[in-house]
Formats: structure tokens, sequence, C-alpha cells
């Protein structure tokens, strides 16, 4: 049980990690779009800005992934529970009889 | 005893009851004119229809009324649990299937033959145009409605919340069979009508039907034998 | 279940790291022309949809397997790609509106990709809906469900494509210059060994489950 | 009905007929809930096997189990030499049952409820079997109007008989004293008597001990999923039904 608590962690670990390592660096190519991009190569003009809804985008997926995530992890705590209960009463009738 | 025969049995049961008490070819024939109606308010804009409007509330009439017509077939199965003295008899499951999908067909053909020409009449549709391309995809299209919703609703008869789960399962799936419906019959009733487009849906349609049946059958044995 | 528990950390740490690079390599790619930036999001969207429309297949196969042999371990993995088609189908469905806000200049298009990836996402909502409110017996009804919502993939995607488009066609893919082609493909094998990942993760919690009946079995014997 | 060997009307290609009934280590649950636990039993020929015990104990999920639309969890039931998966649909010819819900169609008259069951499974001399099951269930002067305007008491009598209409090895019955008069009671009772005489296996769910009394000849106490044999010894039926209980507990 303990190690499975243990992957949970980890696997949080690994998907938190990149979600804060990823957040910047989507929100870097309109610097450089803006700024450092030959207009040759610079995309068409943009009604609308573009950065704020690439940044939701990515955001979303990350938030989406992180709460499925999360809802594994809190009914896989909830069957561990359970079990661990159901074993102890088992355990507990076994004796009695 | 032959599979035809006990198909013929189950639907000619199904058809006596109904013929008796006419319950549900009058509702559900009330109930898919109001659909008509209720849809005609927001499809008709200044006295004129919109274009292909006929040919969507036909369809979305005929699904609605479908499941009506589905669910209560069921409901009577279920009143005195029927479908389980079905299952007990010493037939084939496929034919307990098919047997009652002729009963629910039958009865939302019977249905169809009145909305349409309600219809035709309402939003001046030339019916008389194709009229047996028309049937042809009326009859498909209900074909492949009726065989997937017999399958549902005779799996839900024990399932709790079955009246809601009903629709909620039947009209995603069945998504493939309206579109074709709809876009065939629009072909046809359109100011430049295209008959070749509607052939073409027609003849999509009944592949539809040949792979929804073939699963359906195989899929009705193992689902009912809980 | 030994291998498993090694498994799934290893696979997350490798799809963590490509995730890691992902969006470096994504930056160093060109600018598509006409849609500039907002271009960005089809590394993600694209590779969720493929993940979407492979969760449906492993959920259609395995139910079909659960109805010829009844064998529990099928049906979990039925309900684990179910899940996975609904969580992925998400992400497509809100991506996809994003990008077409930008490119199209509006949210909804009623265009064959877009309206079939929302019919499927539907299909395997009913299915959950299904499991979690028909009562017992439930999982059999769900195989039905699964079943022919995986038929009805190549069905829903051929009318609704006949029926109008406007989306970019799967040869865009194609046609990528190689300086798109890479990251794109790198991000959707980051998506494949998360997609593995989060199936194992799911069907661990499906084993657990199986285990707590089997144990509540136990206890009334 | 006289009946050595395989019933005449039932025309099958394979014929299957069984004299022992076993329930081998059977069990049962819905999700978590447990209907049956290790069950096992055996009804032979010419025996009438009475199942006791308090609502939902299990009774109806075991007659649903013999019926063969229930597939236990665990364990099998055996039908002679025969299982379900081998013969399915020529088994289920060889068992009628009396549900708790009847099994009828309530817009159908009881002349075409037994008539559209004895066409499903494929009856000869129909029409005679008919008109001779509506005598047997004194329903002739009523044959022509709607189950559904029948009192409980003469639907339940007019189930069983179409339960039997088919004349099958293993009879099924849930609760079958529900709704009747002591007249008609005593009816089935006799019937339930020349049905065990002519060489059928009745397995009977009730919760009437002083009605089925005259007419089982062995009898178990289910409770909680578990199957126990009543304790032999003196006194009425449900006394010993009462001390098996009250010893197991």
């Amino acid at each position: 049980m303990k190690k499975c608590g243990l992957c949970f962690l980890l696997l949080m670990a690994c998907l938190a990690a990149p979600m804060l390592a990823l957040q910047p660096p989507a929100t870097q190519p309109p610097t450089s779009a803006n700024e450092f991009v030959p207009l040759s190569e610079a995309a068409p003009r943009e009604v609308l800005p573009a950065t704020p809804l690439v940044f939701y985008a990515y955001g979303f997926v990350w938030v989406t992934l992180l709460g499925y995530v999360f809802t594994i992890w809190r009914r896989m705590a909830q069957v561990e529970r359970d079990l661990a209960d159901m074993q102890r009463r088992l355990k507990d009738g076994g004796s009695a009889r | 005893m032959g599979f035809l025969n006990t198909v013929w049995t189950i639907a000619r049961k199904d058809l006596v009851i109904e013929a008796r008490s006419r319950e549900l070819a009058y509702t559900t024939l009330f109930f898919s004119v109001s659909v008509v109606l209720v849809f005609s308010f927001s499809f008709v804009v200044e006295g004129v229809a919109l274009t292909d409007a006929a040919a969507g509330i036909l369809w979305v009439s005929i699904a609605f009324a479908g499941t009506l017509a589905l669910g209560r077939t069921f409901e009577r199965e279920r009143q005195s649990d029927t479908l389980k003295a079905l299952l007990l008899s010493p037939v084939e499951r496929p034919a307990i299937y098919i047997g009652k999908l002729v009963g629910v067909l039958l009865l939302m053909l019977v249905v169809e033959a009145v909305v349409t020409p309600v219809v035709g009449l309402l939003f001046q549709a030339p019916l008389d145009r194709a009229p047996l391309l028309l049937v042809g995809l009326l009859v498909t299209g209900t074909l492949g409605f009726a065989g997937v919703g017999t399958l549902f609703a005779a799996m839900l008869i024990r399932a709790q919340s079955r009246d809601v789960l009903l629709p909620v399962l039947l009209y995603p799936i069945t998504v493939p069979l309206v579109i074709a419906g709809v876009r065939g019959t629009a072909a046809i009733f359109a100011a430049e009508p295209n008959l070749a487009v509607a052939q073409a849906w027609l003849s999509m349609l009944v592949f539809f039907d040949a792979v929804f049946l073939t699963l359906a059958l195989w899929v009705f044995g193992p689902v009912m034998g809980e | 279940m030994q291998s498993r528990s090694i498994l799934v950390p290893v696979l997350l740490f490798v799809a963590a790291v490509m995730f890691l690079r992902a969006p470096f390599m994504i930056d160093a790619a060109p600018y598509e022309s006409t849609m500039g930036l907002i271009q960005r999001i089809f590394y993600f969207h694209v590779p969720s949809a493929m993940v979407m429309f492979l969760s449906a297949l492993v959920c259609g196969v395995a139910s079909a397997v659960y109805l010829a042999k009844r064998s529990p371990r099928a049906d979990a993995v039925a309900v684990s790609a179910a899940e996975l088609v609904v969580v992925f189908g998400l992400i497509v469905l809100v991506t996809g509106p994003i990008w077409a806000r930008k490119a199209w200049g509006i949210w909804w298009q009623w265009d064959a990709r877009l309206t079939s990836a929302l019919v499927l996402w539907l299909i395997f909502v009913s299915y959950l809906l299904l499991r979690r409110f028909a009562g017992a017996g439930s999982e059999m009804l769900a195989a039905a469900v699964g079943v022919f919502g995986m038929a009805n993939v190549p069905f829903v995607y051929w009318s609704v494509n006949v029926w109008r488009t406007i989306h970019p066609n799967t040869n865009v893919v194609a046609s990528l210059i190689p300086e798109m082609r890479v990251p794109f493909y790198w991000c959707t094998a980051a998506f494949l060994l998360l997609y593995a990942a989060l199936l194992l993760t799911r069907l661990r919690l499906e084993g657990s489950r199986m285990q707590l009946e089997a144990a509540y079995a136990e206890l009334e014997d | 009905m006289d009946r050595p060997g395989a019933s005449p009307g039932v025309s099958f290609a394979v014929s299957v007929d069984f004299d022992t009934v076993h329930v081998d280590d059977v069990s049962r649950h819905y999700g978590r809930r447990r209907a049956l636990a290790h069950v096992t039993l055996q009804a032979q020929q010419g025996e009438i096997l009475g199942l006791f015990g308090p609502n939902g104990a299990g009774k109806s999920t075991l007659i649903s189990i013999l019926s063969t639309l229930l597939r236990p969890s665990g364990g099998g039931v055996r039908y002679g030499a025969h299982t379900v998966a081998e013969t399915g649909d020529a088994l289920r010819g060889q068992i009628g049952v009396l549900g708790h819900d009847l099994y009828l169609y309530g817009d159908l008259t009881a002349r075409e409820n037994l008539r559209f069951f004895g066409r499903l499974y494929g009856l000869d001399r129909l029409e005679a079997r008919v008109t001779d099951a509506l005598a047997r269930a004194r329903l002739s002067d009523r044959a022509d109007d709607r189950a559904g305007s029948f009192s409980r008491g003469l639907r339940q009598r007019l189930a069983f008989e179409r339960a039997l209409l088919h004349d099958p090895r293993l009879v099924l019955l849930d609760e079958p004293f529900t709704g009747l008069d002591d007249d008609s009671a005593q009816v089935l009772i006799e019937r339930l008597g020349t049905l065990r005489d002519a060489g059928h296996i009745v397995v009977m769910a009730t919760h009437d001990f002083d009605t089925a009394e005259a007419v089982v000849n062995r009898s178990l106490c289910v409770d909680r999923g578990r199957a126990w044999p009543v304790a032999d010894g003196a006194g009425t039926l449900r006394e010993r039904y009462r001390r098996t209980l009250a010893e197991r507990v």
C-alpha cells in the first residue's frame, strides 16, 4: 500500500514538473514573435491576440490531465482504505472464530 | 418451430395487443405531430420555412416518436415480466430480437405514414417528386433506428433510470442514421432536387443498417443472458 | 503486479521528460504562414485526438472480448479506456474551439472532425452514465454500448464528412515541413506514453476494486 | 398428462431429458450483495422440494438460476447429463417456471396467452392442450376475457397452467399460493401431487408452511444466501423450520 502511495506521489511530481516548466515556455513565443522574428517570418496581422488563447489551451490540457489524475488518486485512496478496513475485519473475524 | 415462424408469432402478438388498445399508435402519432408543430415555431421565420427545415423536422419527430414507442413497447413486456417468459422459452434469442423489432418497426412506419404527409402539407414539401426514394429513405432509416433502439430498450428493461438512459444512449449512436436520413430527404425536397445525392445517402443507410443489425443480433444474446 | 508498479513510473518519467522538452522544440519550429502562433495548439490538439480515437478502439475491442468471454479483466480495460476517451475528448473539444476562434473567427464550426469528435465523446459519456446509473449488471449493457461506439466511429466520421468539411485535412500532417514534423511526432509519442501510463494506472484502480469485491465476498463466507 | 419419458409434444432436433437436477456449490452476487453463497442441493424425479425462508434470503435467485436465466457467479448446475452451456435452447423447453410476476399479457385473453406460449414452445395438438389447461385452471367460462381483468387468484391459476402447458420435466414455482383462496390452494396441492407422481421434478419456494406441508417431500431452509435441510423430528413444518433457523444463527 505504501508503495502505491509512493507511486502516486511520483506520478503527481512527474506531472507537476512539466506543468511548472511548461508554462513559461508556452508564453515565450509571443515575445519572440513581437520582437525578434523578422517581418517576413512573422504571422500575418492578427486581429485577435493569439498569446492568451495558446496559453489557455495549454493550461487547459494540463489542468484536465492533472484533475483526472487527482480523481484516480482519490478513488484509489478510498479503495485502499476500504481494503485495509476489510482486511482488518477479516482478521478480527478470523480470531473471533 | 422455424425461425421465421417464431419471429412472426412474437411480432403478431405485439400487433394484436396494439390493435386492441391502439394506445401506442394514438399517443405516438399525436406526439410526433406536436413535435412538428413545436419545431415549426423555430424554423419558420416570417411565414417562410428555412431551407431544409421540412426534412429536419420530419426526422426529428420520427426519432422522438420512435424513442417513445420503444420505451412503451418494452414497458409492456416489463409489466408482468413477460420478456423473461420469452427468454425462458426454447426459441433462439435472435428470433426474439427480430420479433420485437418487427413490431416496433411496423408501428413506427404507421406513424410515419401519417406524419410525412402532415409535414408535406405544412411545409409544402414535394412528396410526389421521388416517392419511392423517399419511402426507401424512411424505411431504411427507421429500420436502423428501431434496430439499435430495440436492442437498447430490451437490455435496459431491468436497469434503473431506464427512461432517461434510453435516449441518452440512443441519440448519439444513431447520429449517422439521422444525418443520412435528413440529408437524403433534404436532397429530394430541395428547390433544386438532386436525386443522385439522395440515392447515395440511401445506399449509405442500407450499409449502416446491415452493420447495426448484425452487431445487434450478435450482442443481444449475451446482453439478455443475465 | 510487480512489473506494472515499476512500468508506470518509468512511462511517466519518460513522458514527463518528453513533455519538458516539447515546448522548446515547438518554440524552435517555424511559424505556419497563415495561422501564426495559434497553430501551436496543433501540437497538443492533434495528438489528443489521436489518443482519443485509439482509446475508443481499445474500449470497443475490450467490450467485444467481454461480451464473448465475460472476462472481468476485459471489462476493467473497457471502463478505463472509456474514461480516457472522455478525458482526452474534453481536451480535444476545448482546444479545438480555441484554435477555431483565432483561425476561423468563431468558437464552433459544424465541421466534420469537430462534430464527429463531439458525437464520439457523447457516446462515451453515455457509456459512463450507463455504468453509473443503470445499477447492478450494467457491465454487460455498457459492453454493448462500447461495441456500438467503436463501430460507429467510421460511420460518424464518414457521414459528417460528407455532410460538411472545412477542417484542415489529415494530409496536413504529411505536408508538414520537417521542422514542424519533428516536434509533432515528438508530442504524439509523449501523448501515447502518457496514455499508456494513465490507462495502466486506471487499470490498477480497477484491480484494487476487484480485490475489494473479492474481500467482501470472503467476509460473507 | 401422462408422461413416461420425453414429452411427446415438444419436437426438438435434440431431445433433452433428465431425471435429476444438481446444484453444485452455486454462488451469486449482485455487485457487492451476496444473494447465494455456496448452495449445494439435488432434486429428483418424483419429488417436490420446498424452499422456505424469509424475504430476500435468495429463494428467487435460486429459482432464476435453476431456470437458466441467471448465471451463477460461481459453481454450476447440471440437469442430468446436460448443462446450460451445451444445450441451452432445448433444455429450456424442459423447464416450466411460475414466476412471482406471472408472465401473462394483460391485454391478451386467457386463451390467447396460452396459445401464444404454446406456439413458442412448438407444441402439437395446441388447441386441445389449451382447452385442457383452461379447464384445469377452472377458467373455461372466462377463456375469452382479458387476463388483465382477472383477480390475482385467477391470474395465478392461469399462470400456473401456462407454466405447465409444455409438460416440462422441471417445474419451478415461486410463491405459487399467492392470492389463492383455500379452495384453489387445495386444487393446486392436488395438482402438484399428480405432477410428482407423474415423474416431474418440482422445486417450490414459498412462505406458506401450512399449505405446503401437505405436499413437499423434502424441505430446505434458505437464509442469507445459504441453504440447509430442515431438521427432521417432531412438530409441524413451521416448528421444524424455526428450530433449524435458530440452530444455525
